[in-house]
């Protein structure tokens, strides 16, 4: 990818972050998310990481956005005015320092990455980011991790229907 | 490798074009022919021709949240079956075995929740 | 062909945009949609070094990354829900019944 | 490079045209089709030629009256919608399904000038991927039309769509497991071409032979995201006026109808790729016809690939002209039996037939 096509996608994502972040209807920010999480996608697909691509866009876009969707219109979640206001004393400092923290951090990491000297890139072998080695590696030298995930989403699933039904049962 | 999404990013443009304009073409076509009175009856959402009572959005049953849940689990699972069928042939049995444990674990879990009635729709 | 550390730049920039996110919002689905984009600007780096590295261990990673994200928003939604019920807001403030 | 890109950009607008003529003749056969089947006559009134013609298909009707209609009416947004999300309803209910094409080969190759032109808008090798990635992106089309209306039949009629466009998305995916173990690959091309063999050197190797479940599970999936009869609830006319289009007139109105033709009309497309053979005519190769029994018969390479795209057209064509045989045939399901469709029955079932499927294939190798 050249650098323009990198400027014009990292800023895109970067506005559609901070639309995340700062927008004070909940349905707009979790609209901005899925097209923060589409972009990504998108850079994933120009680092040669075509199935995790997709898989991103299945997974974040197709499945988690829409759970956040439908919970902010369970619970009837109008727009409301910015609260960025902590409750107890602060107020205006606390917001500037958490911001201003934010830009420090953000920059500090910036010129840590820009400034590190890595090693050329790798020369790619042949057929890199194709699914099958993706997927060789997995469930071979990953089979244990991928077994525990199974045990994960039994506990995700158990969890959220015995917390999500308390009441109506 | 880039090379095959070429076609992606056309279509997506193009896509764009052809939806773009016949979303707003009566906002534009429908705005230029005719006129566009508004009044306070015709702006009012539609309830079967009774004025509109109370709040258009209220909340609603939780179990469209489970379902969204479960959703989200299963389609874990299918987003690592589609790697592992690609290569199954490769895999063999160990690759079956592997996964029937995998389907096996998160069965339990479907197993769970129907018997707890969260699936259930009265 | 870009370097990594752009990306790794980037990968900063939305890891800052979501920790000011955590630390500014009150309502807390947008706290946990901010920790979303904080996790996928940590799967960015895993997907550029393993591009630089010219393995795929870092993409396998970012498997488990998507699967640990997905229980945790099918839990942690839950748990709002759960709050909700009992408090009626889900701002974060008033979502002290674990603090003394 | 910009000869590439440019046919590209043919190939991109003919699969975008394709899609959308396919969808709007589908209007017209159901309009027509369900007459027929209800012993009607059906759209019959507009007519450009003063009556010359002894009969009237209704072809103006459909395919240019009601367009023009639908074009230039007064867009009407209620009170209280909010205006930015209200177009985006129908932008993101269409956009997704139209650009799923792209993935899906419709012919072999084309040699034209010594250049051979694959006949697929973008080579994938993760094309099912893609394919199911876009299609899952669909829902928020109607979440947010459903969400920006402010209104109560629009908001029930978008939380009964996404419910049921998630439940039996699952299904849906996991029937396409069978598919890809058969055929170990998630290209949809290689697909296409992997059946272009011959059983016995008699029958076409196409995917239903060899995952009849699979199909059934995918097929009745299919004819749940496009959320009509029978499964129609979101928009059920009797219950929620429109559903989650309550709302909306004119153009972006129709734009929502579209979604739910380009909807068959890709389920239709992914169907006939994975199970039938895609663009497949029995023992049509590149160089012409061979017939069982050593019988050759030559063809130029242009009138194969013609052939080819006629055979994908004509075998998707009649996948949708089933699921309007459908939609006309059954009464709406209830709520509760949808959810148990989906979730109690499909899902085991789609289970089952991935574990059957591995056995099989670890056992006949």
């Amino acid at each position: 990818m050249g650098p323009v096509t990198f400027a014009v996608l990292a800023t895109l994502l970067v506005a559609s972050a901070l639309t995340v972040v700062l927008h004070p209807n909940p349905v707009k920010s979790a609209m901005a998310l899925v097209g923060t999480l589409f972009l990504l996608a998108v850079v994933f697909v120009f680092l040669g990481a075509h199935m995790i691509a997709a898989l991103q866009v299945i997974v974040y876009a197709g499945a988690i956005m829409v759970l956040f969707l439908f919970v902010i219109m369970l619970l009837n979640l109008q727009a409301e005015a910015l609260d960025l206001d902590a409750r107890r004393g602060g107020g205006a400092g606390l917001r500037v320092a958490a911001w201003l923290g934010g830009a420090v951090l953000a920059a500090e990491l910036a010129w840590l990455f820009l400034h590190v000297t890595l090693p050329p890139v790798a020369a790619a072998p042949l057929g890199y980011g194709g699914a099958v080695a993706v997927a060789r590696s997995l469930f071979t030298d990953s089979a244990l991790p991928f077994e525990l995930t199974s045990i994960l989403l039994l506990v995700a699933v158990i969890g959220a229907v015995v917390l999500g039904q308390r009441r109506t049962s | 490798m880039l090379d095959q999404y070429i076609g992606v990013v056309l279509t997506f443009a193009f896509a764009a074009i052809i939806v773009g304009i016949m979303v707003s073409a009566s906002m534009i076509i429908g705005r230029l022919l005719g006129e566009n009175r508004r009044s306070p009856v015709k702006d009012q959402v539609f309830e079967c021709g009774n004025p509109p009572t109370g709040p258009a959005r209220s909340r609603f049953s939780v179990r469209f949240y489970l379902v969204a849940i479960l959703f989200i689990v299963f389609d874990v699972e299918v987003v690592f079956m589609y790697p592992w069928a690609m290569i199954f042939r490769s895999l063999g049995v160990p690759g079956l075995i592997e996964m029937s444990v995998f389907i096996g674990v998160l069965a339990l879990g479907l197993a769970y929740v129907w018997k707890r009635g969260a699936l259930a729709w009265d | 062909m870009v370097p990594t550390s752009w990306y790794l730049a980037l990968s900063a920039v939305l890891f800052a945009i979501g920790t000011v996110g955590v630390l500014v919002r009150r309502n807390v689905i947008v706290i946990f949609m901010a920790i979303e984009i904080m996790l996928n600007a940590v799967n960015l780096t895993f997907v550029a070094f393993a591009r630089q590295l010219g393995t795929v261990e870092g993409q396998v990673i970012v498997f488990f990354v998507m699967t640990v994200a997905a229980a945790e928003a099918a839990v942690g939604l839950a748990i709002i829900i759960a709050a909700f019920r009992n408090k009626q807001t889900v701002n974060a403030d008033e979502l002290a019944m674990l603090r003394w | 490079m910009w000869a590439d890109v440019g046919i590209a950009a043919v190939k991109s607008i003919a699969v975008l045209l394709m899609v959308l003529n396919m969808s709007v003749v589908l209007l017209w056969v159901e309009r027509k089709g369900s007459a027929l089947i209800q012993d009607r006559i059906g759209a019959n009134r507009a007519n450009i030629f003063g009556g010359i013609l002894p009969f009237n298909l209704g072809i103006v009707n459909t395919l240019i009256a009601d367009p023009i209609k639908m074009f230039t009416k007064e867009d009407v947004i209620p009170a209280g919608a909010d205006k930015l999300l209200h177009f985006f309803g129908p932008f993101l209910a269409v956009f997704p399904v139209l650009v799923t094409f792209a993935a899906v080969p419709f012919g072999d190759v084309l040699v034209i000038g010594g250049r051979t032109i694959e006949l697929q808008v973008a080579a994938l090798d993760v094309g099912i991927l893609y394919v199911l990635a876009m299609s899952s992106l669909a829902v928020y089309g109607i979440v947010l039309g459903g969400w920006a209306s402010n209104s109560r039949w629009a908001l029930l009629g978008a939380i009964r769509g996404s419910a049921q466009m998630i439940s039996y998305e699952i299904a849906m995916g996991l029937s396409l497991i069978g598919v890809i173990m058969t055929f170990g690959t998630l290209d949809l091309q290689a697909i296409a071409r992997a059946q272009g063999a011959h059983l016995w050197g008699i029958i076409p190797a196409w995917g239903i032979l060899y995952q009849p479940l699979g199909f059934v599970i995918f097929m009745i999936a299919g004819v749940a995201e496009s959320k009509r009869v029978p499964f129609d609830l979101p928009e059920g006319e009797s219950e929620l006026t429109s559903g989650y289009f309550t709302e909306y007139s004119g153009s972006k109105q129709a734009a929502f109808m579209l979604s739910d033709f380009a909807e068959i009309v890709v389920v239709s497309g992914l169907a006939t790729t994975l199970f039938f053979g895609a663009w497949q005519v029995p023992f049509l190769a590149r160089d012409g016809w061979h017939l069982p029994g050593g019988v050759t018969l030559g063809m130029p390479q242009l009138v194969v690939a013609v052939l080819q795209i006629a055979s994908f057209t004509l075998k998707v064509f009649a996948l949708c002209c089933l699921q309007i045989l459908v939609r006309w045939t059954l009464p709406r399901y209830r709520y509760d039996q949808l959810m148990d469709l989906g979730w109690k029955r499909l899902l085991p079932l789609a289970l089952a037939n991935v574990v059957v499927t591995g056995i099989v294939i670890v056992l006949v190798g």
